[in-house]
């Protein structure tokens, strides 16, 4: 493996690592958008809370699913992509 | 490489929005952490429908690129 | 550095939806540029409970991933 | 032209680059956003696949003009500009 | 440099929401493709205007920067 | 102060420069979405004038408070960790 390869993989390491603060942190803003919405205290209630929590879980498992799909999906795009530059 | 690199990080910003928009438009109560087999359907068929979406557009993008006209960018 | 560098982005990106989120949920009008008492206090709950949420869902993450889920983004 | 001004120049066309696949993302969500409300099946239906045709041609459409429109006043913002610096 | 990448990072920041919040505002419908000659009026006034909020909210950040205000950012 | 601490001030001089422009271009889009409703002239109208003005005024204060809370979470957690770390 030479350098390109390695700072490529470097990039590509960091980007991920980016994108996965990223959609942590939308995460929090829609669950919070969803879940809070009354501020006669500091804390969040018992009834945010458990919403928050269910809806961070939801929203994991929703992203689990998401990316499996995307997965598949991208996988046959390059599969169709080698047999139209396949000789025939 | 920082073709590739571009090509990478818009493919991970459409799948942001595509992570969010399929949760606005299938997930619509918190009360169980697990996604219910209608939701679980509904966003297999989403992430299909807005795969398409992206593609169809691409597909209007090359043609009107084709067709000649300026780009949707100021100069 | 890298990683810490991050940590920051993604703390400013925390502070810029926390900004915004609470100006929606607690400023209503713009009749007056100073903030009502009732606003100020509004913002400063709001600020603490989206604190809160924040550390929560972090608390999340780190059990789903002690559980040894696979990560929420596509490999 | 010397090496700081082909610098300037790869950032700018990279930053273009970078725009305009933002834009174009941005497009995508706002047409599904729009045009995609049901799911009953996995391919869009006949009429989300015109709403989305004529949704992202409309945005192109509108994109440019807002272009010409933004470029107009950048323009204008740069002579006023010149004017105030220049020697009575 | 530096500084005027920025500058440019943030024009093209601008000009991306003047994009989005225009045709929320004008373009109401996609039975057809092109902009009818109401929806060009509405989108040329549009860029106009919020060119204008921009050029105002610029004046008030730097009177309350002549103001001695501290910075919006936390330190 | 070596090379190093000197990079990473102007990484996070850079950094809050363009989370200054980040949050001044969102708040110009509230404001706009907010106040500018109705498009019959090119000028924004003395109501919109006013509100743009109260509205930015307004974020510019609320931005203040909320970063005042946020710098005070921040350095309490920072103290907690501290706390935890520090041998018995």
């Amino acid at each position: 493996m030479d350098q390109d390869q390695a700072r490529m993989l470097a990039a590509l390491e960091e980007m991920q690592m980016r994108d996965s603060l990223r959609t942590f942190n939308g995460l929090v803003e829609r669950c919070f958008t969803d879940c809070v919405t009354g501020f006669r205290s500091k804390s969040l209630t018992d009834g945010e809370d458990k919403c928050v929590t269910a809806c961070a879980e939801k929203f994991f498992n929703h992203a689990r699913r998401v990316g499996q799909r995307f997965g598949e999906l991208s996988q046959k795009q390059q599969e169709d992509l080698m047999k139209r530059m396949q000789p025939k | 490489m920082s073709g590739q690199q571009m090509e990478l990080e818009a493919m991970a910003d459409m799948f942001n929005k595509m992570v969010d928009q399929c949760f606005k438009k299938c997930v619509a109560e918190y009360r169980e952490s697990d996604l219910s087999v209608g939701e679980s359907t509904c966003v297999d068929r989403c992430v299909h429908k807005y795969w398409g979406a992206h593609q169809k557009v691409q597909d209007i993008l090359q043609k009107q690129m084709q067709a000649g006209g300026p780009s949707a960018r100021p100069m």
